[in-house]
């Protein structure tokens, strides 16, 4: 088939920053399929160096207003390695559960408000609000306890206040976390209808095999910490990010890709669910039976499937977290202090995009270098590859479905733009 | 039976009655002429130089002066607001027919009958002829109690000229002189030019027998008091109206303070003789 | 109310985290009137149809690289209301740490000899390229305090925002002052409106607000001193989202 | 008046009987190392013998943030908000016994403040005589509030193992009712009491130079003072100082509304006269521009204004501002300035005859 295809997506919306997906068939033949991040550089790294080793959560976690959380999480572990500061297991608690209102923040904005609107023929949430009323005021409420959680941990989701080096600098008091335990005993019945709606929706069953990355601990569906697992089964520790990420600089792209011993890999919620299945807590193994997804599946626009299944594990893990804290009561406590003031640490968390690493060298309590390795950027050359393959499959379709496929494709990454630096705009080019 | 308006503060002092914008009249760009009637059986029974809160429900609240004469207000009344900030902005949105709120009348007017017999020399510069309309209003509406009057008018630029229709009625009025100058001319202006104090040796009284009452911009109070204290007017002769920030106009918010003094309360009209040795009068 | 009535609003971003729209998604937790109240015509982040044809344009984000300033400029055109949305589109936000390091290194430093590939200048709120009409300050904004603002846009006036000191707000929730708990805050001189939200939890005010209008600078830099920062600390602490007006107000001050 | 001893032991049992009696009890609390007012939920977490409070009890009378009245700005109904919840504050310092009175003062003369009014007839006042100088800011033996002045509903003195309970009220006695905690006092009680109180003033120092009474007349005299200057160099404007006093009580109003521009609110919060807005008038000019002149203003109304004004102090000497204040200015120090000033002036002191030349001059 001779097809000329020339499609023009500028700035892609329904995501996180800017991106540009650039797309060039001719003659039949895929010349051009690239994922073009043209978000501005943002400069991180070099803005945290000379600051004091305090500052830094704060200013990482300006990267992603979405995973700010993540971001305050991985670069207080990153810290916390570099001067030895051991966190008491009540900061664990607090800051896993303050993760899992992150994961179901990102988690429900994503599968509500990002990507159901590609399936009910809409653009947007907004016209929901008329048509189906009862679905997005359920993603709001299920969105305001994310949101509530986080901001009886941590003062707020985005940016995130009492998370600090060491510790936390406020508590939740007994009446906050009483509050929140009956609000997530009671969200359950939103999440069961979240999968029940996700089981109605005709997710594309386009496939292709690829590497999954993710953090693994052997006794919990992990988050923070742990070691880097691949589905090919490698493991590092964390401090050996580098094995695994690769990172290279592309032109089309203001974030950096990378790649381990496959041309790409993926990470984020399908990752996960591929690496840590046998983690996760019985209701979400039984969500994912509903949804007929197990282990590994490679259906990247499962994506959003493998995230409904975290929101399942996300709410009863916090139940639980919430009933420990509530029984043993919450102390307070100073935050740990360093036992050194130079040092070098990678923290790592798997925010609801991916794995996330920071790395950072402290010399005298100021930072003197840093690296942010972003999910996405992880996923960048992993999305090329699955455009790569899905745009042949597709060639008897119109531009408008060849267009729109991809965008859901890309949307399905769920990527954060901003936080692998910014952008993305599919531009199929003639 | 009619309901004095501040009547309805029995219950909180904080809560306004709904009024009625009756007209809008344009003046200048930044002002407009209002009038307000109140529901009906309500009277405000005010003095001149007294002040209303009005109200523009999810605005907020500002004191503005009844420039209406008592003698002439009957359930109604009105007044002059220039367009300056938050509320004053919100009132020039409304149209005739719309609703605000009002509390009062707050404060002391003037105390009109202690001017009885005595010539009157009225200073005003610019929005300050709105307060002082109503004292002027109530004067000449009863005309042979007094004795001559000079009203000394300034303002920016003829444009800015306010109560145009009511300045040509003083003018006509017996024993009545009304000078008006304007800072920055323009080529049809034939009056007087530059600042006010420019206008007093056109003036005739006995300083003896003379009661000054300046309202204006607080720059103006300085240069007049000294040209009328030089013609020998007496302190407690020379009446003033003083503008603050006031928040509830009950002297409890503690905005118009001005030492021992709450401007809303005990003012906004003061003697001189009154506030002529506090430092932040005339700051 | 038809849906012709209601005004037209768009967001849009440039260099950012998007959190602040993000916040603007949140608002309708507590406020879901807010979809009857205004109609959205863009909002790239949340929806995929694009309208032009707005009357209030929100703008997120810093402009940090000069094809920036078309799109801005083309925003300006249309829009008869511009607002900054949140510190970095307010104040240069974080983007403006950059400010004071040698770009080309900066530049050099993250993305290696390929740096010259990405644009960029230094960052700047969007005041700096073209007029604003109202900025909701803060990183990121507060959702109530948007909320705020846009009822009295649609009052058609707009929006009054607090530009008093935070001490006043954190004093009104009867916070321990972080002094007196052997930190530093910036509460002194950073505008109020965001419920003293870091004091109430634990954390120094960062300034992330922008100033008050007539901060005292060299008291602040006296009290901060005594509380055992260094100069460098206090540069750092005052250049966290503040660089952009601290080297306005040294611009200033050098002029004489 | 009448005596009444409480076992400490008791106090618990006290406190849970106000509550069963749908009484909302407060007191102090530690937050972070400081004290607040709070609710108090079981009789541990009370303070009695704390330093200061970081807010004054005012916060129950004159809150920070209140909504005065309810409207609809399409069918222009309001509703008045008057609440009051019978409330007793535990651990009043005679200080701020005092302020009260202060503000009791300012509600009720001209029209009276419903709202205040009605929170102030539902709070029931406990307060306790102070045995130690709470902190070094504080000079209430100078400001004469180291005794409690009238309107204490009941009054506690630390007596070691008991507490000695005066009535000063019909409400005070109505706390008391239906609860065996309080005993009728002995002869020895009496004297127990008086012991206590007779013993604690030697550990109060003056801290003022001049005397109370002079200060109206001292700040008269100093309004020219370079020392506002020096002070508005110093102060950060960040209107702590007026925040914390218990004496200080003006207030903003703004309206809120919801986005149908329909139901709102309006609300009163309290404002500060340290700010730069406070008395901006339209036109933009402002009758304090510099925070020299707003320092001023703050000093005289607690050592002058309110005085002449409501016959009552506008400071009582609790030392909370200049605890606040970061760049520590505080009454004690900016009153016995202006005194050492003046005094100079008078002594004809080369020295510092110059400052005072140019006071005068100025
Ligand atoms: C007794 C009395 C009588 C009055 N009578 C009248 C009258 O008859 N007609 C009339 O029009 N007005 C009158 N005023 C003035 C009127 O009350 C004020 O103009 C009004 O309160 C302004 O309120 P607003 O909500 O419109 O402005 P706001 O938005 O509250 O602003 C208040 C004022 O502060 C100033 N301001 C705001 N921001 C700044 C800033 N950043 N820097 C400097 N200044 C600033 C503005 O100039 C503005 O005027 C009177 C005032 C008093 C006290
Ligand atoms: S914590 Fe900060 S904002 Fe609060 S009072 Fe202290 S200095 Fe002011
Ligand atoms: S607390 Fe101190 S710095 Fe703050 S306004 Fe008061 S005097 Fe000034
Ligand atoms: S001025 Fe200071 S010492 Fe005096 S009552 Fe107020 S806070 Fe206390």
């Amino acid at each position: 088939m001779n097809r000329e295809i020339s499609v023009n997506v500028h700035h892609l919306t329904r995501v996180e920053g800017h991106g540009n997906i650039v797309v060039d068939v001719r003659n039949g033949e895929l010349k051009t399929c690239e994922l073009q991040i043209v978000e501005t550089p943002r400069f991180f790294e070099a803005m945290l160096r000379g600051r004091a080793y305090l500052e830094s959560s704060h200013i990482t976690s300006r990267i992603c207003g979405i995973c700010a959380v993540g971001h305050a999480t991985a670069s207080l572990r990153a810290t916390e390695k570099a001067l030895g500061v051991t966190p008491s297991p009540q900061t664990v608690a607090l800051r896993k559960l303050n993760f899992h209102g992150e994961i179901l923040d990102s988690h429900v904005l994503h599968v509500y408000m990002l990507v159901a609107p590609d399936f009910l023929g809409v653009g947007s949430v907004i016209p929901l609000a008329r048509t189906a009323p009862n679905v997005v005021l359920r993603a709001l409420r299920m969105k305001k306890l994310a949101g509530d959680l986080c901001k009886v941990i941590s003062g707020r989701h985005t940016h995130p206040i009492s998370m600090t080096v060491g510790g936390f600098t406020s508590f939740p008091k007994m009446g906050d976390l009483e509050e929140l335990h009956q609000r997530l005993i009671a969200v359950r019945s939103d999440v069961d209808a979240t999968v029940e709606l996700y089981r109605t929706l005709p997710l594309p069953q386009f496939e292709r095999d690829t590497e999954f990355v993710a953090l693994h601990k052997p006794d919990e569906y992990c988050f923070i910490d742990g070691v880097i697992k691949s589905s090919d089964g490698y493991e590092y520790p964390i401090e050996a990010y580098r094995d695994i990420t690769n990172e290279t600089i592309v032109p089309h792209s203001s974030a950096k890709h990378t790649r381990h011993k496959r041309e790409s890999y993926m990470v984020g919620a399908l990752a996960r669910f591929n690496v840590n299945y046998a983690q996760l807590h019985p209701r979400a193994k039984q969500a994912a039976a509903l949804l007929g997804i197990q282990p590994k599946i490679s259906k990247p626009y499962y994506n959003s499937a493998a995230q409904v299944v975290e929101i399942v594990h996300c709410v009863e893990d916090a139940i639980q977290l919430v009933e420990q804290l509530l029984t043993q009561g919450v102390r307070y406590e100073p935050p740990a202090a360093p036992t050194r003031f130079s040092g070098e640490g990678v923290g790592a968390a798997d925010v609801p995009r991916g794995t996330l690493f920071h790395n950072y060298v402290i010399e005298d309590g100021k930072v003197v270098g840093a690296n942010c390795i972003i999910p996405t950027g992880q996923n960048l050359a992993n999305i090329e590859a699955d455009m790569r393959a899905l745009v042949p499959t597709l060639l008897a379709r119109t531009q408008a479905e060849i267009t729109h496929a991809l965008e859901m494709l890309v949307r399905a990454y769920d990527p954060c733009i901003s936080c692998s630096t910014h952008l993305l705009d599919v531009r199929f080019e003639g | 039976m009619t309901t004095l308006l501040n009547e309805t503060l029995k219950e909180s002092i904080y809560m306004p009655t709904p009024a009625r914008i009756t007209a809008v009249k344009t003046f200048t760009p930044t002002e407009k002429f209002f009038k307000i009637a109140l529901p009906s059986g309500f009277s405000l029974a005010h003095r001149p130089g007294q002040f209303v809160e009005v109200s523009v429900f999810g605005v907020g609240e500002a004191p503005i002066s009844i420039c209406s004469a008592p003698s002439r207000s009957n359930g109604t009344f009105e007044m002059c607001v220039r367009a300056v900030g938050k509320l004053t902005d919100a009132l020039h949105r409304l149209a005739a027919g719309s609703t605000i709120a009002i509390r009062g009348p707050f404060g002391r007017g003037f105390p009109i009958e202690r001017f009885r017999g005595k010539d009157i020399i009225f200073v005003a510069g610019g929005l300050g002829l709105a307060p002082l309309r109503s004292l002027i209003d109530e004067v000449i509406n009863d005309r042979g109690k007094f004795g001559r009057i000079h009203l000394l008018y300034g303002t920016r630029t003829p444009q800015d000229i306010l109560f145009a229709e009511d300045l040509v009625a003083w003018a006509n009025a017996p024993r009545t002189e009304v000078h008006i100058t304007v800072d920055r001319p323009d080529e049809a202006w034939k009056g007087n030019v530059g600042v006010i104090t420019k206008l007093f040796p056109k003036l005739r009284f006995h300083a003896r027998n003379t009661v000054a009452i300046i309202v204006g911009p607080p720059v103006m109070y300085k240069f007049v008091l000294m040209e009328l204290l030089g013609k020998g007017i007496a302190d407690g002769n020379i009446w003033l109206s003083f503008e603050r920030q006031m928040k509830c106009a009950v002297g409890k918010c503690g905005h118009c303070q001005l030492h021992h003094i709450y401007t809303c309360q005990d003012g906004p009209a003061f003697s001189y003789a009154q506030v002529k040795h506090l430092e932040e009068a005339f700051s | 109310m038809s849906a012709k009535t209601l005004p037209r609003i768009a967001f849009f971003e440039f260099t950012s985290c998007e959190g602040c729209q993000l916040t603007v998604v949140d608002t309708l937790q507590d406020h879901p009137e807010l979809l009857n109240a205004v109609e959205i015509v863009q909002f790239r982040e949340a929806m995929s149809e694009r309208g032009d044809n707005y009357q209030i344009a929100f703008i997120e984000g810093s402009c940090t690289r000069p094809s920036d300033e078309a799109k801005l400029k083309e925003i300006r055109a249309k829009a008869q209301i511009v607002v900054a949305l949140g510190a970095c589109a307010h104040l240069g936000g974080v983007n403006a740490i950059r400010n004071r390091m040698a770009l080309p290194e900066v530049r050099e430093y993250v993305y290696g000899e390929k740096a010259a590939w990405f644009e960029t200048y230094p960052a700047r709120p969007i005041e700096a390229v073209i007029k604003v009409d109202a900025s909701l300050p803060g990183c990121p904004i507060d959702r109530n305090e948007f909320a705020m603002a846009v009822t009295h846009l649609l009052q058609g006036r707009l929006p009054n925002l607090p530009d008093y000191p935070l001490c006043i707000e954190c004093k009104l929730l009867e916070n321990v002052c972080m002094y007196q708990r052997g930190k530093t805050c910036l509460g002194p001189i950073t505008r109020a409106g965001c419920a003293a939200i870091c004091p109430s939890y634990g954390d120094g005010c960062e300034g992330c607000r922008g100033l008050i209008p007539k901060p005292n600078w060299a008291a602040m830099k006296a009290v901060l001193r005594e509380h055992g920062m260094t100069d460098a600390e206090i540069d750092s602490r005052l250049t966290m989202f503040l660089t952009y007006q601290t080297m306005q107000l040294e611009a200033k001050a050098a002029e004489g | 008046m009448s005596l009444r001893i409480m076992p400490k032991s008791l106090l618990k049992t006290w406190i849970k009987h106000l509550q069963s009696r749908h009484f909302k009890v407060v007191g102090p609390t530690e937050r972070f190392g400081q004290y607040v007012f709070e609710e108090i939920h079981s009789a541990d977490e009370l303070v009695m013998d704390y330093p200061t409070s970081v807010l004054p009890p005012k916060k129950y009378l004159l809150p920070p943030r209140e909504r005065l009245f309810t409207f609809n700005a399409k069918t222009m109904e309001m509703q008045p908000d008057i609440q009051a919840v019978p409330t007793v504050i535990l651990g009043v310092h005679t200080c701020d016994m005092h302020a009260v009175a202060m503000l009791d003062k300012v509600n009720n003369t001209g029209y009276a403040d419903q709202h205040y009014k009605a929170r102030r007839e539902a709070t029931y006042l406990v307060s306790v005589e102070c045995l130690t100088p709470c902190m070094e800011g504080s000079f209430c033996k100078s400001m004469g509030t180291l005794t409690v002045p009238e309107n204490y509903d009941l009054h506690f003195t630390d007596l070691g193992s008991d507490y000695a309970v005066e009535v000063g009220s019909e409400k005070g006695a109505a706390l008391l009712e239906g609860c065996s905690a309080f005993w009728e006092p002995s002869e020895a009680d009496y004297a127990r009491v008086d012991a206590v109180i007779g013993a604690k003033w030697q550990h109060f120092p003056y801290r003022l130079e001049c005397d109370v009474t002079e200060l109206p007349d001292l700040l008269a005299l100093s309004q020219k003072s370079p020392l506002w200057d020096e002070l508005g160099e110093r102060c950060l404007a960040c209107g702590m100082c007026t925040k914390v006093c218990p004496t200080c009580y003006c207030f903003d109003v703004t309206d809120e509304i919801d986005l149908n521009l329909e139901h709102g609110e309006r609300i009163r919060q309290w404002d500060s006269c340290q700010i730069e807005k406070f008395a901006v008038v339209a036109g933009g000019h402002n009758f304090r521009s510099s925070r020299a002149l707003r320092q001023r203003h703050r000093f005289m109304r607690k050592g002058k204004y309110q005085y002449e004004a409501f016959g009552l102090m506008g400071c009582v000497g609790c030392g909370r501002c200049a605890a606040s204040c970061l760049v520590h200015i505080t009454p004690v120090d900016t009153f016995n300035a202006l005194h050492r000033l003046r005094q100079a002036a008078q002594n004809g002191s080369a020295a510092e005859n110059t400052a005072s030349n140019q006071e005068v001059q100025a």
